[in-house]
C-alpha cells in the first residue's frame, strides 16, 4: 500500500544520504562496545559507508534512468556518471535531473558531481584521521560519525532545491563542524577555534535565514525554480527587497566559503580545529557551500545586473586579503587558510565570469568552478595530509619551523608537499594550474580582462608563500632527524590526492569531461 | 682559358702559413725546443714570402690592365637579402676571398718582407726570453691577421685582419704580462683601437648600405651605378668614420695616445707592429678606399689636416723625449701623419710609397735601437748612452743609414717617398706644405739628437753596464744590414720624373689609386720640374739644417739643451710633457675625481687605477657606478619596495585578524552594509 | 488588518538588536541569546509572510528555524561549557589565543 | 483591533525584552528577559494564527531551550562577570554600524512598500483573511509536501544531541 | 628505426627525463651512479638529437619534423611538436650545452646528487619542450614546469644568498609568465577557441584588428621580457646568475634566457600591429630598451667585484644586442640575432664554466683574490682568452658574426640606432678585457694562487667543444644562415611586409649581389680569364 505521505520510489534519490545517515547511527552504536585500542573499527566502518554511499551515488544515474522513466522526474534526461566521464551529450542545458520529494530535492550532474567530492574528500579525511586522532587521545566513534553526518548535510546542499533544505542542510553539516572543531576538549585552541565559530556561524546563519525570510515573502515560495521564476517574472532587476535579500543571504554564504570580509574566522578555526578537521573544513564545507551558493544565485539570475559586481568585488578582495595575509604568516594552517580565502576569490571569480553572459550561463566558467573545486578538495587535502603527517607526541607540526629539513627526513613526503604547493599555485603540470586556466579563458571570453589580470597576477604572491613551505621543507637543515611515519590509511590518502593533482594536470581530459557534466554541458 | 698561374691561384695559402705555426705554437710550442719554434715560426713566414713574392712576380706579368686577382675561397657571411639606402634589394655576402692587385702586391711584399726579417731578428733578441714560443706564436698570428688585412678582398674580412692585428697588438704588448704597465698599455691600445674599429665599423655598414657591397673590386662600378655626386653627404659620411678607424688604428689625432705606450712591449714589436706593419694599416684602407675618398673631397682634406697636424705634432713632442724607444714612437706617429697627409692631398700613390720606404727604415731603426737596448742590457734612457759608434758597430752604421733615410737626404729611401708628398702638398695646399716642411726640419733634429746622443760625444753609461756592451748575435745583425740597403735603395723605384727616374712605382698602383671619375684628373697634371727641383732643395737643406743643430746642440754645445731648457721652461716642460694630452683626457675625465679625491679621500684610488690612464675610462666608470646604484636602489629597489610593501600591507591585514569575535562579527555586518551602500550606487 | 510591512519592521527590530547584541556583548552566553533573537525575528519575518500568503509553508519554515536554534543552542552550550572548563571564562573578547 | 491592540502590545513587549537582553549585565536578568520576548514572539504568532507555532515556541523555547540557557549560566555562574565590562571597546562603533544597517533596512522596506510597488505589498487582505486554524494543515505540510526537511531535521537533531553530549561531558 | 625516424623530437624530448626517471630509482647510497648515470644521459640526449642535423632540411618552409597527439580534446590542446629552422639551432645548443653542463658539474657538485642530476635532466626536458612546443598550451606548460628544478639547482647548490635569488627568479619568471598565459587564452578564444595549434593560431592572429594585437603584445611582452632580460626587468638575472651553481648558470645564461628571445620571435613578432604609427611605436620601444640594455649592462660590467655577477650583467648587454636584431625586422637583424643568441650561449656558457674551474679551486668569485693566473694555468689562460675574444665579438670567432650582423640589419633601419649598438661593442672590450687583465695578467700576488692546477681533462671536454664551435661559427657560419634563412623569411614577411614589397625598382639594378653560390665564383677575375678591369664590374665571371 503506497503511503500516505510520500511515493516509495522516490527513496532511491536520498538512498546515499540515508545509507551515510544509518552509518553513521551504526558507528555512534557499535562505539559503544569498542575498546580504546579498537577504535580504528569506527573509521572502517565509516569507510564502508562512504563506500556504499558512493556506490549508490555511483550508479544512481543508471539506476534511475531505468527505473524511473515516466515518473515525475522524467522530464530531464540524466546520463551515468560512465556516461559523464566518456563526454557523451547532455540534452538539457542548465540543471537537468530527477526532482524528488515534492521538489525540494533534484539529483542531477550537479549533484552527483559535488557528492562525488563531498564523499572522496570525507573518505580521505577518514584515511588521514585515524592515526592523528590516536595521538590526540580523542578516539571516538562520534567523530566519524558526525563527519558522516556532516556528509549527509553536504549531500543535500548540493539536491538541494528548497530553502528549507539546503538551510537543513547546512545547518547539518555547520554544526556538525562546530563539534568537530572543537573535538580537542582538552585543547584549548580547539576550544576557542569551536566556540568562535559556533558563534560566527550561528551569526551568519542567522542573517541568512533572514534573507530566506525575506526571499519567502517577496516569492511565496521555497522552491527554488519558482522563485526564479517569481523573481524573473514580477520584480525588476533592481527591486530593493531582491536585493536585501540577496544581500543576507549572500552574506551568510560567503561566510560559509570565507570570502572577504567574511572571512575572519577561518584563520582561527583551521589553527584550532584538529588538522585533519581542518582539511576536512576547508574542502568539504568550501565546496558544498558553492554547491549551494550556486543553487542559489542561479535563482537570484535575473537581478544577476544587480550583483554582479558584488561578486567580482569580493573576489577581488578575497584574493587581496588572502594572499596579502598569507605572506607573513608562520604557522602553516592558518596561512592554508589565508591561501583557501585566496583560492575562493578564484572560484568566485569563475562566478562572476559565468553570469556575466548576456543569456545562459557562461559554459567555460561553469566548467572552471567545476573543476576548480574538484582538484581543490585534493590539492588542498594532499597540503594538509603534509601537515598531518609532521604530527606526532607532542609536536603538532603546524609551525612552517616544523617542516623544516622535511626533505632530508622524508624526501617523498617534501616531493609531494611541491607537488601539492605547485598545484595550489597554478603552475603547470599540475591540476591548480588547469582550475586556474579555466577561471582566466573564461574571464577572457566574457571581456572581464582586468579582473584576469588580477588574477594572474596574484598567482605571483601565491607562489612566494606557497613556496616559503617548500623553502623550510627543502631548502634548511632539519631541527631534529626524526622521520614521520605513515600509516597504511595515510599512503592510501596521499597517493590518491598526489595521483589526481598530477593526473588532472597533465592528462586533464577526464577530469574536464567530469567537470562539463556537473553542469551537463555539451563541450 | 690558361690555368691560373700557381702562386696566383694559392694566394689564400699566404695568409694560412703563419696560421698554421701561431696554431702550433699554440698548440704544442711548449713543448717544443726554442730551435724548433724559431724554425717553425721564421719558417713560415718565409714561405708565406717566398709565395707571396711569387705571387707577386706572376702579377707583375700580367698586362698592367689586368693585374687584379681575385681567388674566393667560400662564402662567409651569406647573412641574406638586405636593402640598400637606395631601395634596391641585394643579398648580403661577404666572402672568405683574397684579392691581389699591386696595392696589396707591395704590401703584402712589405709585410711578409719586414716580417721575416724582424722574425730573424727576433731569435736572437727573445733568445733569453721566457714564453719564447709565446711570442712566436703571437707574431705568426700577427702575421696571419695582417697578411688577411692586406689580401682580404672584402672590407669584412679586412676588418678581420684589423681586428686581428690589434689583438695581436694587444698580446705582444702585453707580453710582459706580469709588468703592469705593459698589462695597462696593452688594454689601452685595444680599447682605443675599439672606439676607432667601431667607426670602421659603422664606416662598414654604411658601405654596404649605400653601395650593396662590400667587395673592393665592386666598389668602383657601385659607385659609377649609383649616380653619386661628389661631395654626396652619404660618401663623405662612409669616408670620415673609415677615417676614425684608421685614426685608431694607425695613431693619428686625436686617438695616437696609444701608441707611445705601446713601446711597452718587447722591441722586435714595435718594429714589426707599431712602426712597420700594423699602424700603417689605415694608410692602406684608405687608400684601399680611395674610389669613395676621391668622391668627398671634403673628407680628404679633413684627412690631410688631420694627417699634418699630427706629423708636426708628435714630431715636436719628439724634440725632447729621452727614452729612444719614445723617440722612434713619436717619430713613427708623426711619418703616419705624413703618410695620411699623401693620401689626403690625393697622392695616395705617394703615401704608399712613403709606407713601404717608412716600413724599412723605421723597422731599422726600432731594431738597431733594440740592439742598443741589448747591448746595454735594456737601457732606453738616451741620457745614459752615448759614444757607443765603435762599441757595436754594425748596428751604429746601420742605424746612421735608416737616419739619413728618415731625414730625407738624397739618395736614401726616404728623401724620394717623402720628396713626393711634399710635392703633391704643395700642388695642393701649400699652406699645409709648410707644415710639412717643419716637420721634415724637426725629423732630421731628433733624429739626429737620437744619433748624436747615442752613438757619439761622451760615454753616458753606467758603470756597471759598462762592461757588457757587445754587438748583438748574428741573427740581429743581418737583418739589419739587409734593412739598411733596403733603407738606402728601397726608394730608387720611385725615382721621380723630374730627377730622369721613371717612378715604376707610382705607375705600378696606378691601376689602384688611379683618379677614375673624371672630376680630379686635372692634378695628374704636375708642375713644371723647375718647381720641383726647388722644393726638393729646400727640403734637402731644412733635412741638413736639422741635423746640423743637432750636431751642434748635443755634440758641441752640450750644455746648451739644457739651457734653452732652462730658459723656456714652460715651452719645454710643455713638448717634454706631451702637450699634456695624456693630462688633457686625464683632466677631462679624470682628474674633477682627483680633486675631489684629495678633498674626500678613499675614491682617488679606485677611479685613477681602475681603468688604467684611459681618461674615458672615467667617465664610463662613474656612469658605471649610478648604473649600479640605478639597478640596486631604483630598478631593484622598486621590486623590493613593492615586495616590501606588499610584506608590509600583510600586517595591518592581520592586525584585523583581532582574535575577538565581536570584531568578526563587526565586519561581517560592514559588509553587509557595505553591499547595502553599493546599492545607492547602482541605482544612480 | 495589519499590513505586512508593520510585521517586517517588527522583526527588523529584533534582528537589529540581536545584531547589537552579538557585537557588543563580552559574555558568549548572552551573544547566543542575542542570536536567538535574531533567529526569532526570522520567524516573524516567515509566519508573517504565512500568513499574507494564506499558506502554512512559512510556519513549517518557522518550525524548522525553531529547530535549528533549539540546535544550535544546544552545542553552542556544550561547546561553551568544555570552553569554560578549560578557561575559567565566558567572555568573549579573551578568546584570543588565536589571532592573526 | 484586536489585532491591532494584539500585535502592538505583543510587539512592544518583544523589542523592549530584547532591548533588556542585551543590556542586562547578569545573564540571568537576560535569560529572563529573552525569555518575555520569545513569549511575546510567541503573542505574535497566535495574533498571526499560527496556534501551532505558537505552543511550540513556548514549549520548545521557553520550556526547554531557556531552561538550557539558565542552566548553563548557573553552570558556568560567575560572580565575576557581574563586576566587569558589559561591553566590548568596539560598542559604540557596532551601534553605530547597526543603526546604520537598521536604518538602510528600514529603509529598503519602507521604500518597496511606498514606491516600487512589490508583488508582496499587492496582495489583497481578502487572501490573508482566508488563513483559518491551520495546526491541521501544519502537519499536513510537514509529511507531506516537507517530508524531507522533517527528515533531515531528524539527522540535525541527533548532530546536536551527540555534539551536546561530547562537548559536555566530563570524561572522555 | 621507423618510429625514432617518425618521433625524434619526442625521443629528443624526453631523453632526458627518462634519464631522471631511471635515477629516481637508483638509491641515494651509489653515489657514483648518479653522476655516471646523469652524465650517460645528458650525453645520449645530445647523441639522440644529432640525428637531426643530418635529416633537418634547411631551407624547406614550414615545420618538420612534426608529431601530433590529442592531449586535452576537451580544450583543444594537442601534443604538437614541431621544429623550423630557428627552433633547430636552439634546440641543438640546448642539447650540447645541457651535456656540456651536466659534464662540468662532474666534481662540483658533491651535496645532494642525485636530485641534481634528477633536476637537471628535468630541467632540460622543460626547456627542450618550450622550444619544440607547436600548441600554445604545451608551451606554457613546458615553460612553467623548467622554473622548478631552476628553483632548486640555485635553491639548493647556489651559494650564499641562493634563497633570496631563486626565489626572486622564480617570482619573476612567474609574474611575467602569468601575464603571457592570458595573452594565450585571448588568442585562443578570440580565434575560435578550439585549437592552441600555434601556426593555426599564429594565422589566425593575423586578422586581428591592431589594438587587439598591440593588447595581446604587451601581454606577451613581459613574459618574455623578464626572461630575456631587457633593461628595466633585468635585476633578477644578476643575483640568479651569481648564486646559481656553475651548471646552473650555463644553462640559465645559455639557454633560459634564449627562451625569452624565442618567444619574441615566434609569438611577439606576428602580433606586431599591421598599422604602421602602432607598430613603430612599440618597435621604437623595443629598441630603445634593448640599446638601452646593451649599454647599461656594458657598464654596469665595469665595476663588478664579482666574476660571475660581471659576466651575468654582460648578459643584459648582448641580450639586448639580440632583443635588437630581432625588432628591427630585418632578415639580417633577425638572423644575426638567431646566431647571437647561439654565440651568447656559446661564449657565456663557456665564460661560466671557466669562473666555475676557477671557482671549484678557489672557492672565491672576487676578481681581487685573483691576478697573475697566467702564470700557474697556462692553457687555462689561452682558452680564457679565447673564450674572452669571443664574447667580445672579436672577427673570426662567434660574437663577431652575430653582432655585426645585428648591427648589419639595425644599419638598414636606422643608423643612429647601430651607432648605439656600437657602443657596446666597444665597451664590451673593455669590460672583458680588464675581467681578463685583472685575473690573468700581472704577478701571482696571492699566495694562494700560485699553486692552482691547470685544466684536467674534463674541464677541457667541456670548454673544447666550446671553443670549436666559436671558431667554425666565427669561420664557417654559413651553415648556420642557411638553417635560418627561411624561417627568417616568413618572420619577416609576416611581421614586416613591407620589407619585401617596399623594393623599389628606381635605383638602377646593379649587378652587385650574387645570389649564386661562391663556389661557383671562384675566378673573379686573373690569369688568362676574361679581363676585369677595375672601372668595370667585377662581376664579370657571374
Amino acid at each position: 500500500m503506497p503511503s500516505p505521505f510520500f511515493d516509495i520510489r522516490e527513496f532511491p534519490l536520498i538512498q546515499p544520504e540515508a545509507e551515510l545517515a544509518l552509518f553513521g547511527v551504526a558507528i555512534l552504536l557499535i562505539d559503544t562496545f569498542l575498546e580504546k585500542r579498537e577504535k580504528w573499527f569506527n573509521a572502517a566502518t565509516a569507510l564502508v559507508g562512504v563506500g556504499f554511499s558512493t556506490l549508490t551515488l555511483v550508479g544512481l544515474p543508471d539506476f534511475l534512468v531505468r527505473n524511473l522513466q515516466g515518473f515525475a522526474g522524467g522530464r530531464f534526461a540524466i546520463r551515468g556518471l560512465a556516461g559523464m566521464m566518456r563526454g557523451a551529450e547532455a540534452a538539457n542545458p542548465g540543471f537537468p535531473g530527477f526532482p524528488g520529494f515534492n521538489g525540494t530535492i533534484l539529483v542531477d550532474h550537479f549533484f552527483i558531481f559535488f557528492s562525488l567530492i563531498f564523499l572522496a574528500a570525507t573518505a580521505l579525511v577518514i584515511l588521514l584521521s585515524v592515526r592523528y586522532m590516536e595521538i590526540e587521545d580523542e578516539h571516538h566513534g562520534e567523530y566519524y560519525a558526525l563527519m558522516l553526518f556532516a556528509t549527509v548535510g553536504m549531500m543535500f546542499m548540493a539536491s538541494g532545491v528548497d530553502l528549507i533544505v539546503q538551510f537543513l542542510g547546512l545547518e547539518t553539516m555547520a554544526i556538525s563542524f562546530y563539534i568537530l572543531a572543537g573535538f580537542l576538549r582538552r585543547e584549548r585552541r580547539s576550544n576557542e577555534g569551536a566556540l568562535k565559530y559556533l558563534l560566527l556561524g550561528a551569526f551568519s546563519s542567522g542573517v541568512l535565514a533572514y534573507g530566506f525570510s525575506i526571499l519567502f515573502g517577496l516569492t511565496a515560495s521555497t522552491n527554488l525554480f519558482d522563485i526564479r521564476a517569481v523573481l524573473a517574472r514580477s520584480y525588476k532587476p533592481d527591486d530593493i527587497l531582491v536585493f536585501l535579500a540577496f544581500v543576507t543571504i549572500a552574506a551568510g554564504l560567503f561566510f560559509k566559503v570565507a570570502a572577504v570580509p567574511f572571512h575572519q574566522w577561518a584563520p582561527d578555526v583551521y589553527e584550532g580545529a584538529p588538522t585533519s578537521i581542518t582539511a576536512y573544513v576547508s574542502v568539504a564545507s568550501k565546496t558544498a557551500s558553492f554547491a549551494l551558493l550556486l543553487r542559489i544565485l542561479y535563482a537570484f539570475e535575473p537581478s544577476k545586473s544587480l550583483w554582479l559586481i558584488l561578486v567580482a568585488g569580493v573576489a577581488v578582495a578575497s584574493m587581496t586579503i588572502g594572499n596579502l595575509a598569507a605572506i607573513t604568516q608562520s604557522n602553516v594552517k592558518r596561512l592554508m587558510a589565508y591561501s583557501s580565502i585566496s583560492h575562493v576569490g578564484y572560484i568566485l571569480l569563475g562566478v562572476v565570469a559565468a553570469y556575466s553572459q548576456e543569456d545562459g550561463l557562461n559554459a567555460t566558467a561553469l566548467k572552471g568552478i567545476a573543476f576548480y573545486l574538484l582538484v581543490y578538495a585534493f590539492m588542498n587535502t594532499g597540503a594538509f595530509a603534509i601537515v598531518i603527517l609532521l604530527r606526532r607526541q607532542g609536536l603538532i607540526g603546524d609551525e612552517l619551523e616544523d617542516l623544516n629539513g622535511l626533505y632530508k627526513r622524508s624526501p617523498g613526503a617534501a616531493v609531494l608537499l611541491l607537488i601539492f604547493m605547485l598545484s595550489l599555485a597554478g603552475i603547470p603540470p599540475t591540476a591548480g594550474f588547469l582550475g586556474k586556466y579555466y577561471i582566466f579563458l573564461a574571464l577572457i571570453e566574457t571581456k572581464h580582462y582586468w579582473l584576469a589580470v588580477f588574477g594572474v597576477l596574484y598567482v605571483v604572491p601565491a607562489l612566494y608563500y606557497y613556496f616559503r613551505l617548500v623553502k623550510h621543507a627543502w631548502l634548511t637543515e632539519p631541527a631534529d632527524a626524526l622521520r614521520p611515519s605513515v600509516t597504511f590509511g595515510q599512503a592510501v590518502a596521499l597517493a590518491a590526492t598526489v595521483l589526481i593533482t598530477l593526473g588532472a594536470g597533465i592528462y586533464p581530459e577526464p577530469f574536464a569531461r567530469l567537470a562539463s557534466f556537473a553542469f551537463a554541458l555539451g563541450r | 682559358m690558361t690555368p691560373t698561374p700557381y702562386f696566383l691561384d694559392h694566394i689564400w695559402l699566404i695568409p694560412l702559413f703563419p696560421l698554421a705555426g701561431a696554431a702550433l705554437m699554440i698548440l704544442l710550442g711548449r713543448r717544443l725546443p726554442n730551435s724548433a719554434v724559431s724554425a717553425v715560426c721564421v719558417g713560415s713566414v718565409f714561405v708565406s714570402l717566398f709565395y707571396a713574392a711569387g705571387a707577386v712576380w706572376q702579377l707583375v706579368a700580367l698586362d698592367p690592365e689586368h693585374r687584379v686577382f681575385q681567388k674566393i675561397l667560400f662564402q662567409w657571411v651569406p647573412a641574406g637579402p638586405m636593402h640598400t639606402s637606395a631601395g634596391s634589394a641585394v643579398n648580403f655576402v661577404a666572402d672568405w676571398g683574397f684579392l691581389l692587385d699591386p696595392l696589396s702586391a707591395v704590401m703584402a711584399l712589405v709585410v711578409t718582407g719586414v716580417g721575416f726579417l724582424i722574425h730573424l731578428y727576433s731569435i736572437g733578441y727573445m733568445g733569453h726570453e721566457g714564453g719564447y714560443y709565446r711570442f712566436f706564436g703571437y707574431m705568426n698570428l700577427f702575421m696571419f691577421s695582417m697578411l688577411t688585412l692586406v689580401l682580404a678582398n672584402n672590407m669584412l674580412l679586412l676588418f678581420v685582419g684589423w681586428e686581428g692585428v690589434g689583438l695581436c697588438s694587444y698580446l705582444l704588448i702585453g707580453f710582459y704580462f706580469l709588468r703592469k704597465s705593459a698589462a695597462d698599455a696593452g688594454k689601452k691600445a685595444f680599447i682605443v683601437n675599439r672606439i676607432g674599429d667601431a667607426g670602421f665599423l659603422l664606416g662598414i655598414l654604411l658601405t654596404v648600405t649605400t653601395l650593396g657591397t662590400i667587395r673592393f673590386t665592386e666598389i668602383v662600378p657601385a659607385l659609377a651605378a649609383g649616380h653619386f655626386a661628389v661631395g654626396a653627404s652619404v660618401l663623405t659620411a662612409i669616408a670620415l668614420l673609415l677615417f676614425v678607424g684608421a685614426t685608431g688604428k694607425s695613431a693619428q689625432l686625436p686617438l695616437y695616445v696609444w701608441l707611445p705606450d705601446a713601446m711597452e712591449g718587447p722591441t722586435p714589436v714595435s718594429a714589426l707592429i707599431h712602426a712597420a706593419t700594423m699602424v700603417t694599416a689605415g694608410v692602406y684602407m684608405v687608400t684601399r678606399m680611395n674610389a669613395i675618398y676621391q668622391m668627398a673631397p671634403r673628407a680628404l682634406e679633413v684627412v690631410a689636416v688631420v694627417g699634418a697636424c699630427t706629423a708636426i705634432f708628435a714630431a715636436s713632442m719628439g724634440l725632447v723625449q729621452n727614452d729612444i724607444k719614445r723617440v722612434l714612437a713619436y717619430s713613427t706617429i708623426s711619418q703616419l701623419g705624413y703618410m695620411f697627409l699623401a693620401l689626403g692631398v690625393g697622392a695616395f700613390a705617394a703615401g704608399v710609397f712613403h709606407l713601404m720606404t717608412h716600413a724599412f727604415f723605421k723597422a731599422l731603426l726600432f731594431l738597431g735601437s733594440g740592439s742598443v737596448i741589448h747591448a746595454l742590457s735594456g737601457e732606453q734612457d738616451m741620457r745614459k748612452m752615448g759614444a757607443l759608434w765603435e762599441r757595436i758597430p754594425t748596428t751604429a752604421r746601420t742605424f746612421f743609414v735608416a737616419a739619413l733615410a728618415i731625414a730625407g737626404i738624397p739618395p736614401l729611401a726616404g728623401f724620394f717617398s717623402k720628396d713626393e708628398i711634399l710635392g703633391k702638398t704643395f700642388e695642393r695646399f701649400p699652406a699645409l706644405w709648410i707644415v710639412g716642411f717643419l716637420t721634415a726640419g724637426m725629423t732630421a733634429f731628433y733624429m739626429f739628437r737620437l744619433v748624436n746622443m747615442t752613438f757619439f760625444g761622451k760615454s753616458r753609461v753606467a758603470h756597471d753596464v759598462e762592461h757588457h756592451i757587445h754587438e748583438s748575435p748574428r741573427t740581429m745583425t743581418v737583418p739589419l744590414t739587409i734593412l739598411a740597403v733596403l733603407s738606402f735603395v728601397g726608394g730608387w723605384i720611385g725615382w721621380p720624373a723630374s730627377l730622369g727616374g721613371t717612378n715604376r712605382f707610382g705607375r705600378f698602383l696606378e691601376p689602384v689609386v688611379a683618379a677614375r671619375l673624371g672630376e680630379r684628373a686635372e692634378s695628374a697634371g704636375g708642375q713644371a720640374a723647375s718647381m720641383e727641383h726647388l722644393l726638393m732643395l729646400v727640403s734637402v737643406a731644412i733635412a741638413v739644417a736639422g741635423i746640423l743643430l743637432a750636431r751642434y746642440l748635443y755634440l758641441q754645445r752640450t750644455e746648451l739643451p739644457g739651457k734653452l731648457a732652462a730658459s723656456w721652461p714652460r715651452l719645454y716642460r710643455l713638448v717634454y710633457r706631451k702637450y699634456y694630452v695624456d693630462e688633457i683626457y686625464d683632466a677631462m675625465f679624470v682628474n674633477r675625481a682627483k680633486d675631489l679625491g684629495t678633498t674626500l679621500g678613499a675614491f682617488d684610488n679606485a677611479i685613477v687605477d681602475g681603468l688604467g690612464v684611459n681618461g674615458a675610462g672615467w667617465l664610463t666608470r662613474v656612469t658605471s657606478r649610478l648604473s649600479i646604484a640605478w639597478d640596486t636602489w631604483i630598478v631593484d629597489g622598486l621590486v623590493n619596495f613593492l615586495a616590501r610593501v606588499i610584506n608590509l600591507l600583510s600586517y595591518p591585514v592581520r592586525m584585523i585578524q583581532s582574535g575577538l569575535v565581536s570584531g568578526y562579527a563587526l565586519l561581517i555586518i560592514l559588509g553587509v552594509l557595505i553591499f547595502l551602500g553599493y546599492y545607492g550606487f547602482h541605482i544612480r | 488588518m495589519i499590513p505586512v510591512s508593520h510585521y517586517l519592521f517588527l522583526s527588523l527590530a529584533l534582528f537589529i538588536i540581536g545584531v547589537v547584541g552579538v557585537l557588543t556583548r563580552r559574555n558568549v552566553i548572552i551573544i547566543l541569546m542575542s542570536i536567538e533573537l535574531i533567529l526569532n525575528a526570522v520567524n516573524i519575518n516567515l509566519v508573517a509572510f504565512s500568513r499574507l500568503f494564506g499558506s502554512v509553508n512559512g510556519q513549517i519554515f518557522a518550525l524548522f528555524v525553531i529547530t535549528d536554534a533549539a540546535a544550535e543552542a544546544a552545542v553552542g552550550l556544550g561547546i561553551i561549557i568544555a570552553f569554560f572548563r578549560n578557561r575559567e571564562t565566558v567572555l568573549a573578547d579573551e578568546m584570543d589565543l588565536l589571532k592573526w | 483591533m484586536l489585532d491591532s491592540v494584539l500585535f502592538y502590545f505583543f510587539g512592544g513587549v518583544a523589542v523592549l525584552s530584547a532591548l533588556l537582553v542585551v543590556t542586562r549585565r547578569n545573564a540571568v536578568h537576560s535569560a529572563v528577559f529573552l525569555i518575555t520576548a520569545l513569549l511575546a514572539t510567541a503573542g505574535i504568532f497566535l495574533q498571526l494564527r499560527a496556534e501551532f507555532l505558537f505552543i511550540v515556541q513556548i514549549i520548545l523555547y521557553a520550556g526547554g531551550v531557556m531552561v538550557l540557557f539558565i542552566f548553563v549560566i548557573m553552570l558556568v555562574n560567575l560572580d565575576v562577570a557581574l563586576h566587569q565590562l558589559k561591553f566590548n571597546r568596539q560598542t559604540w562603533v557596532a551601534v553605530i554600524l547597526a543603526a546604520a544597517l537598521g536604518g538602510m533596512t528600514a529603509f529598503a522596506i519602507y521604500f518597496a512598500r511606498h514606491n516600487q510597488n512589490s508583488p508582496v505589498f499587492q496582495i489583497p487582505a481578502a487572501a490573508a483573511a482566508r488563513l483559518e486554524p491551520n495546526t491541521e494543515l501544519v502537519s499536513r505540510g510537514l509529511f507531506h509536501e516537507y517530508l524531507l526537511p522533517f527528515e533531515i531535521a531528524s539527522v540535525l537533531l541527533l548532530v546536536a544531541m551527540i555534539g551536546a553530549v561530547v562537548m559536555a561531558k566530563k570524561k572522555v | 628505426m621507423d618510429f625514432f625516424a617518425n618521433h625524434i623530437l619526442s625521443v629528443v624530448l624526453f631523453t632526458p627525463l627518462l634519464g631522471s626517471l631511471l635515477l629516481l630509482f637508483v638509491p641515494r647510497e651509489s653515489e657514483n651512479a648518479h653522476r655516471v648515470l646523469g652524465n650517460l644521459f645528458g650525453i645520449l640526449a645530445f647523441v639522440v638529437s644529432l640525428p637531426l642535423v643530418a635529416w633537418f632540411q634547411a631551407g624547406k618552409p614550414g615545420y618538420q619534423f612534426q608529431e601530433t597527439a590529442n592531449w586535452i580534446p576537451s580544450i583543444g590542446a594537442t601534443y604538437h611538436l614541431g621544429i623550423d629552422g630557428i627552433s633547430f639551432l636552439l634546440v641543438m645548443l640546448t642539447t650540447l650545452l645541457g651535456a656540456i653542463s651536466i659534464l662540468s658539474s662532474w666534481s662540483a657538485i658533491q651535496l645532494r646528487k642525485k636530485e641534481y642530476y634528477i633536476l637537471f635532466l628535468l630541467l632540460q626536458t622543460g626547456m627542450l619542450g618550450v622550444f619544440m612546443s607547436l600548441d600554445f598550451f604545451l608551451f606554457y606548460v613546458f615553460w612553467e614546469v623548467m622554473l622548478v628544478p631552476m628553483y632548486f639547482l640555485i635553491g639548493v647548490w647556489g651559494s650564499d644568498r641562493r634563497l633570496y635569488a631563486a626565489i626572486k627568479f622564480f617570482l619573476y619568471t612567474l609574474a611575467g609568465s602569468v601575464v603571457m598565459l592570458l595573452g594565450i587564452l585571448a588568442i585562443y578564444f578570440k580565434a575560435g577557441g578550439t585549437t592552441f595549434d600555434v601556426p593555426t593560431l599564429l594565422n589566425a592572429v593575423a586578422n586581428f584588428p591592431d589594438s587587439l594585437k598591440v593588447w595581446l603584445f604587451w601581454a606577451f611582452f613581459f613574459a618574455f621580457a623578464i626572461k630575456v632580460p631587457m633593461f628595466p626587468f633585468h635585476t633578477w638575472l644578476p643575483d640568479a646568475h651569481t648564486e646559481a651553481p656553475t651548471a646552473g648558470s650555463v644553462i640559465l645564461a645559455g639557454v633560459l634566457l634564449k627562451m625569452g628571445t624565442y618567444g619574441f620571435l615566434r609569438f611577439s613578432l606576428p602580433l606586431l600591429p599591421q598599422g604602421h604609427e602602432a607598430s613603430h611605436k612599440i618597435i621604437t620601444i623595443m629598441i630603445v630598451l634593448s640599446l638601452v640594455g646593451i649599454v647599461y649592462g656594458a657598464l654596469v660590467c665595469m665595476m663588478q667585484k664579482d666574476m660571475k655577477k660581471l659576466i651575468a650583467y654582460s648578459s643584459v648587454s648582448h641580450l639586448g644586442f639580440c632583443t635588437m636584431g630581432i625588432f628591427v625586422l630585418t632578415p639580417l637583424g633577425l638572423s644575426g640575432s638567431v646566431i647571437q643568441q647561439i654565440n651568447h650561449g656559446i661564449s657565456t656558457g663557456a665564460l661560466f664554466l671557466i669562473v666555475g674551474i676557477l671557482y671549484e679551486r678557489r672557492h672565491t668569485r672576487l676578481i681581487s683574490e685573483f691576478g697573475g693566473l697566467s702564470t700557474p694555468m697556462p692553457n687555462f689562460a689561452a682558452v680564457y682568452l679565447i673564450v674572452s675574444l669571443s664574447s667580445l665579438g672579436m672577427p673570426l670567432l662567434n660574437g663577431f658574426i652575430g653582432e655585426f650582423t645585428i648591427l648589419f640589419g639595425t644599419f638598414e633601419v636606422s643608423k643612429t640606432w647601430a651607432a648605439w649598438g656600437t657602443l657596446g661593442v666597444i665597451l664590451g672590450a673593455a669590460y672583458l678585457l680588464w675581467l681578463y687583465q685583472r685575473v690573468m695578467f700581472g704577478s701571482v700576488t696571492n699566495p694562494a694562487n700560485e699553486h692552482l692546477r691547470d685544466l684536467n681533462a674534463r674541464e677541457y671536454a667541456t670548454l673544447l667543444p666550446l671553443v670549436a664551435l666559436a671558431f667554425w661559427i666565427g669561420v664557417y657560419p654559413k651553415p648556420l644562415f642557411r638553417y635560418l634563412e627561411e624561417p627568417v623569411h616568413e618572420i619577416v614577411q609576416k611581421a614586416n611586409p613591407g620589407y619585401y614589397k617596399g623594393e623599389r625598382a628606381a635605383a638602377p639594378a646593379l649587378p652587385l649581389a650574387p645570389r649564386v653560390a661562391a663556389e661557383k665564383q671562384l675566378h673573379v677575375a686573373g690569369g688568362s680569364a676574361p679581363a676585369t678591369d677595375a672601372s668595370k664590374p667585377a662581376g664579370a665571371a657571374r
